[in-house]
């Protein structure tokens, strides 16, 4: 029971702020929005005992690129935005779409009500230090995968840095 | 007490007419110049005299000579440890050239001596009021100008008041 | 239903003592912060050959609660063209993200609210939150300073984040687990205090803890001879409080995880040592100590009200250190017997955190302060390169002690020899020289 | 909010192609030391130009010396540099008695010598904890002014003011000395020495000090002479030079004391030349006391102050630099001219040049190396 009211709590916070974050004319205010949905994610992994989950999201998405955006966000002006109509003529096309995309979500539901519970929730003992289990799984079993992501990343952020800078 | 000494002999030499007088008052040297030359002069000091700092620059008001004003630069000379005080007697208005470009901190002192004698110095770089507003009307360490003696119509317009005294 | 099946009813509930810990935290934690403020203008004054307060109260002990009162009764201002919501909100954020980081800290054994198994990420992460109420508040409050301030703030914080996570990496290759009671039943295990096994780990967190909480000489954001107050420049009364509330919160949250993670958390000195335990009566008698002195003071108070109220303040300290000396003094086994952990784990807890926060001050009134140029570069040329090898050092001897089977001294004093080799070569080598005029000479050229 | 005055230092500016921007600093603001205000032109956080605009404290004090007689003036003098009183005092006294051609007797010289070193030491304390003060160091300032305090109060008990002293007359003294005068200079400078070495080790091989302060605000012993600076800012800079030494007046021939210098003319190096140049009073103070000759404290001077026609210039080494009276007489009781050579006004005229390529954090350190007082520059 007070698991179901947490989740819903969080899950419309979520999808609220969601909405919000497309709707807002400021953009300040939707980087806020966005905390708070990315907060709110945050909230339900932690509701389903994934701990590890729950602190990435708030350290890396929430602390970490959140703040780089609202960064460039302040430094930037879009006080442009808040003159410009918000709905283009696309806006039927759009709607149109989504209603679409609802309808394919709806069905899938309800064609597949049975298929979706399959997936049976793990033991309550399972759950708990998850946080090694992922290591052991990133360290262990797929550590090549994992390193040479990290590499991918590492010439990424390299390459950022490099056109970034004026003169070499 | 007129002075003949090396020191004036050279400037003699080289400036002949230009150094219109030279007397010592209270051990101290002084040398009257023209005006016109008074770059070349002080060109000459710098360079072959080593009056390499121009300690003060500043003016007296004598309203009742015909030109009224005593333009005044005080040198030192490291090298010599010693000082020489200039001197160029200017009329009202007469424009004298900067010695911005020999002396650069000549640059305030001028705009000082502009503030506070109108002294015009042709060729400087910023000839603006120093110490007062730049839109002041008059000059206040000329003799003519009473010591509560203020721009009234500034201080109405700028300080809100009826009158600074 | 009688009322002992009520009673025991309530006991068993198992949010009680969490429920409990959290209200004595947020309703203590203003007072304790306005204490902080007093205790460091008073050791300010006292290095400063001054007195600091001494009006309200004596010695000034009532100055905290003058200030809060002055500050709760002040017009709450808000500029009229900043963003309102947001502008009520940030303090908010930066209080509430301070305040729920204390949430998996234990202060001693038994008082602390949730023994998460991912404890000290919580910390960091939550804490890490603090940043939008000042970028926040900054942007809000529509003023350059504030902007300039918050975001100068906010660099700098996400700087040193990362050498000081690094430096708690380190901390946690020894300790083995995440969550904070588990890192000092380690220490306590393995009978050492982790700062003398990373002692450079523990100097690289004290600095960044210093520049993440914004405080001399990293205090940047409120250079007040260029910033004014930095991003707390247009907020006033109660809000500005908050923000100054959540400031002294996140000092005592970085002493916290410093306590926990290197100063073996609410542990007496040679715990394990049976020799030391005369260190036990430490507690009770140096409070004691106080009392006594307090009571030594009180006649010569010149008002009447001062002399009861140090008389109050003695007698308090006597009861404290009552408290603390009945353990002691309980027979072996019985139940207060049993309470002497979590009593003097709180006492020594609190006496590293305030120690540590001592700390704080001393450098606070002894350097000037950084430029933000020279502070950008030493958090990232010196520090961030010094705490991977600090990281790579404690891995290394590490593997020098489990795989290899050396003793421990010469393990972690090799990896202590090897980092400090790598500072010794950023701080000659690697340090740029000092900042130089470039294209001086052109521009004067250019502007002649 | 516009996007082109919120960069931090690390961002390129000319990548965004912001113009540049022209920052306002004072007249109210904390680490102008008075009414100073500066216009930065700045390209991001780097001053390319700047503008000092002065003149708020401007009083008229040499108009007003022309309608005052020669000892009526002399009070004014003390309201320049408010912060070394004493000297501007002496500077005025001994150009008068110059244009008079009279000699204070010994005794007045040697106790005018005591009492201007002590000044210095005051003035360059004073100094010491501001500039502290602006780079961010909280706690110099406090024990600067306890040990500045002993000095005032040297002079109040010598003269009865603390701040403005006027503690000399033309001619000679005032004033006997109080009779611990010596005692009371000499417990000073016994403890003195060690409250020096104290602030140099809080701050001489402090990192950040040494950081914030060198290669901050350079300026060439060519360019310094050029631009008529004086004082320790000078002798930072490598030009051994004091008036002390160059034109020996009060009696400062009798003493043994060295000139400090240093090489690059850094703030840094300000700094140490200061910190020497205090070390150096001290000993010339402890000299002094050892032996003050006996005799009258006020020389052959009449009531009415009569100099004869003509004109002298004096100058002194103030604890800012080359402190002159240009004055001139025409015979009469009121001086005709009195023009005052500034050092603090020809020094902040070097400001402009010196923090051109710097950071605007480092205007505040450089304004507070040059050791200017407002009062003075504006007079």
């Amino acid at each position: 029971m007070l698991d179901l009211v947490i989740f819903y709590f969080f899950a419309i916070l979520a999808v609220s702020s969601a909405i919000l974050v497309v709707a807002s004319r400021n953009a300040v205010h939707s980087a806020i929005f966005l905390v708070a949905s990315l907060l709110s994610t945050a909230g339900i992994f932690l509701s389903l005992h994934a701990e590890f989950l729950f602190v990435v999201q708030v350290i890396l998405y929430a602390g970490g690129i959140m703040v780089l955006f609202v960064f460039v966000i302040m430094l930037v002006n879009l006080d442009v935005a808040l003159h410009q109509v918000q709905f283009n003529r696309h806006w039927l096309v759009a709607s149109l779409l989504a209603l679409v995309l609802g309808a394919e979500v709806a069905g899938a539901l309800l064609v597949s009500r049975q298929g979706l519970i399959t997936v049976v929730p793990a033991p309550a003992q399972m759950l708990e230090p998850n946080t090694e289990r992922i290591a052991s799984t990133l360290f262990r079993t797929y550590m090549l995968p994992f390193e040479v992501a990290s590499i991918l990343l590492l010439v990424a952020m390299i390459g950022a840095v490099v056109m970034s800078k004026k003169k070499v | 007490m007129p002075l003949n000494n090396e020191l004036v002999q050279r400037y003699k030499a080289r400036f002949g007419e230009a150094i219109r007088e030279a007397w010592i008052d209270r051990k101290q040297a002084i040398l009257v110049v023209a005006p016109e030359q008074l770059l070349e002069i002080a060109q000459f000091s710098r360079d072959d005299e080593k009056f390499d700092m121009l300690s003060d620059l500043t003016a007296v008001d004598w309203p009742k000579r015909e030109k009224r004003f005593d333009l005044v630069l005080i040198l030192y000379s490291f090298a010599k440890n010693e000082r020489l005080r200039l001197k160029a007697l200017l009329g009202e208005g007469e424009p004298v050239t900067t010695v911005e470009g020999v002396w650069p901190t000549a640059n305030w002192l001028e705009r000082e001596c502009y503030d506070m004698f109108g002294i015009v110095f042709a060729g400087h770089s910023n000839l603006k009021r120093l110490l007062l507003p730049e839109e002041w009307q008059g000059f206040p360490l000329r003799k003519d100008y009473d010591i509560l003696q203020q721009d009234e119509a500034w201080v109405r317009e700028n300080l809100g008041i009826e009158s600074g005294q | 239903m009688n009322l002992s099946a009520i009673v025991a009813a309530v006991l068993a509930w198992p949010y009680l003592w969490p429920l409990v810990f959290v209200l004595v935290i947020v309703l203590v934690l203003p007072l304790v912060a306005g204490y902080i403020v007093l205790v460091e203008r008073k050791v300010m004054a006292d290095m400063q050959v001054r007195l600091g307060p001494m009006r309200v109260g004596p010695h000034g002990l009532l100055q905290p609660i003058a200030d809060a009162v002055k500050l709760l009764l002040k017009e709450d201002i808000i500029p009229e063209s900043a963003d309102k919501a947001i502008f009520w909100g940030a303090p908010l954020v930066s209080v509430t993200a301070a305040m729920l980081a204390l949430a998996a800290i234990p202060i001693g054994p038994f008082f602390q609210i949730a023994d998460l198994n991912i404890g000290l990420l919580y910390v960091l992460g939550i804490s890490a939150l603090g940043i939008f109420g000042i970028v926040f508040g900054g942007w809000a409050s529509n003023s350059h300073y504030s902007l300039l301030g918050a975001l100068r703030s906010a660099a700098q914080l996400l700087s040193y984040e990362t050498s000081a996570g690094l430096a708690i990496v380190s901390a946690l290759l020894l300790a083995g687990t995440l969550s904070m009671r588990g890192i000092v039943q380690v220490q306590d295990d393995e009978g050492v205090w982790l700062i003398f096994a990373a002692p450079i780990g523990f100097f690289i967190y004290l600095v960044a803890s210093i520049a993440e909480t914004n405080r001399a000489p990293f205090d940047m954001p409120e250079a007040e001879s260029e910033l004014v107050a930095g991003y707390m420049t247009e907020y006033s009364g109660f809000r500005w409080a908050l923000y100054f509330l959540a400031e002294y919160t996140n000092m005592i949250v970085v002493s916290a995880i410093a306590t926990t993670l290197f100063l073996g958390g609410w542990l007496r000195p040679f715990a394990g040592t049976s020799l030391f335990n005369f260190l036990d009566f430490f507690p009770p008698l140096s409070l004691l100590g106080v009392a006594v002195y307090c009571l030594y003071r009180a006649p010569k108070q010149p008002v009447a009200v001062q002399k009861m109220f140090m008389v109050g303040v003695s007698g308090l300290c006597a009861v404290v250190a009552l408290i603390l000396a009945a353990p002691l003094l309980a027979p072996s086994g019985s139940f207060l017997a049993g309470a002497k952990d979590g009593l003097h784990g709180g006492f020594w807890f609190l006496l590293k955190v305030s120690t540590y926060i001592y700390v704080f001050m001393w450098l606070r009134f002894t350097f000037p302060r950084y430029r933000f140029d020279q502070l950008m570069r030493l958090g990232w040329q010196f520090l961030v390169p010094l705490s991977i090898a600090n990281v790579m050092g404690v891995a290394g001897a590490l593997v020098l002690h489990r795989q290899f089977g050396w003793g421990r001294v010469p393990s972690f004093g090799l990896s202590v020899i090897f980092t400090l080799a790598v500072a010794a070569y950023l701080l000659t080598v690697g340090e740029n020289p000092p900042h130089t005029r470039e294209g001086k000479e052109e521009e004067i050229a250019g502007n002649a | 909010m516009p996007p082109s005055d919120i960069r931090g230092s690390n961002v390129e500016t000319t990548v965004l192609g912001a113009d540049e921007i022209i920052l306002n600093m004072g007249p109210q603001h904390p680490s102008t030391h008075g009414v100073l205000r500066v216009k930065l032109f700045l390209d991001g956080e780097k001053v390319v130009k700047s503008e000092c605009v002065i003149g708020y404290l401007h009083r008229g004090v040499e108009k007003i010396a022309e309608h005052r007689s020669y000892q009526q003036f002399a009070p004014y003098v003390d309201r320049m540099d408010y912060v070394a009183a004493v000297s501007n005092g002496l500077g005025y006294c001994e150009a008068v008695e110059k244009l008079m051609g009279v000699e204070a007797p010994p005794r007045a010289r040697v106790i005018r010598t005591i009492l201007t070193e002590m000044q210095r030491i005051a003035s360059h304390l004073f100094w010491l904890g501001t500039h502290a003060l602006d780079i961010g160091a909280l706690t110099p300032l406090f024990y600067c002014l306890r040990e500045r305090e002993e000095i005032l109060k040297i002079f109040e008990k010598y003269c009865g003011a603390r701040l403005t002293t006027h503690a000399f007359r033309i001619g000679g003294l005032q004033y006997e000395a109080y009779d611990e005068l010596e005692k009371d200079v000499e417990r000073f400078c016994q403890g003195f020495d060690k409250r020096v070495d104290e602030y140099e080790a809080l701050l001489t091989q402090n990192r950040i000090w040494v950081g914030r302060t060198k290669g901050i605000g350079i300026i060439s012993a060519a360019d310094a002479i050029a631009m008529g600076v004086t004082g320790p800012v000078l002798r930072a800079s490598g030009v051994e030079w004091d008036l002390r030494k160059a034109a020996p007046y009060a009696a400062y021939d009798q003493y043994k004391f060295k000139i400090p210098t240093e090489k690059t003319g850094d703030t840094y190096d300000r700094y140490l030349v200061r910190m020497e140049e205090m070390r150096q009073s001290r000993l010339i103070c402890l000299q002094a006391i050892e032996n003050i000759p006996a005799g009258p404290i006020l020389g052959k001077v009449g009531k009415v102050l009569k100099p004869p026609p003509g004109e002298v210039y004096h100058a002194i080494e103030a604890p800012k630099g080359e402190l002159g009276y240009y004055i001139v007489s025409d015979g009469t009781t009121q001086p005709y001219r009195v023009r005052i050579r500034p050092p603090s006004l020809i020094n902040l005229e070097a400001l402009d040049q010196m923090i051109r390529g710097h950071l605007v954090a480092d205007v505040v350190a450089i304004i507070g190396t040059l050791d200017i007082v407002l009062g003075e520059v504006d007079r």
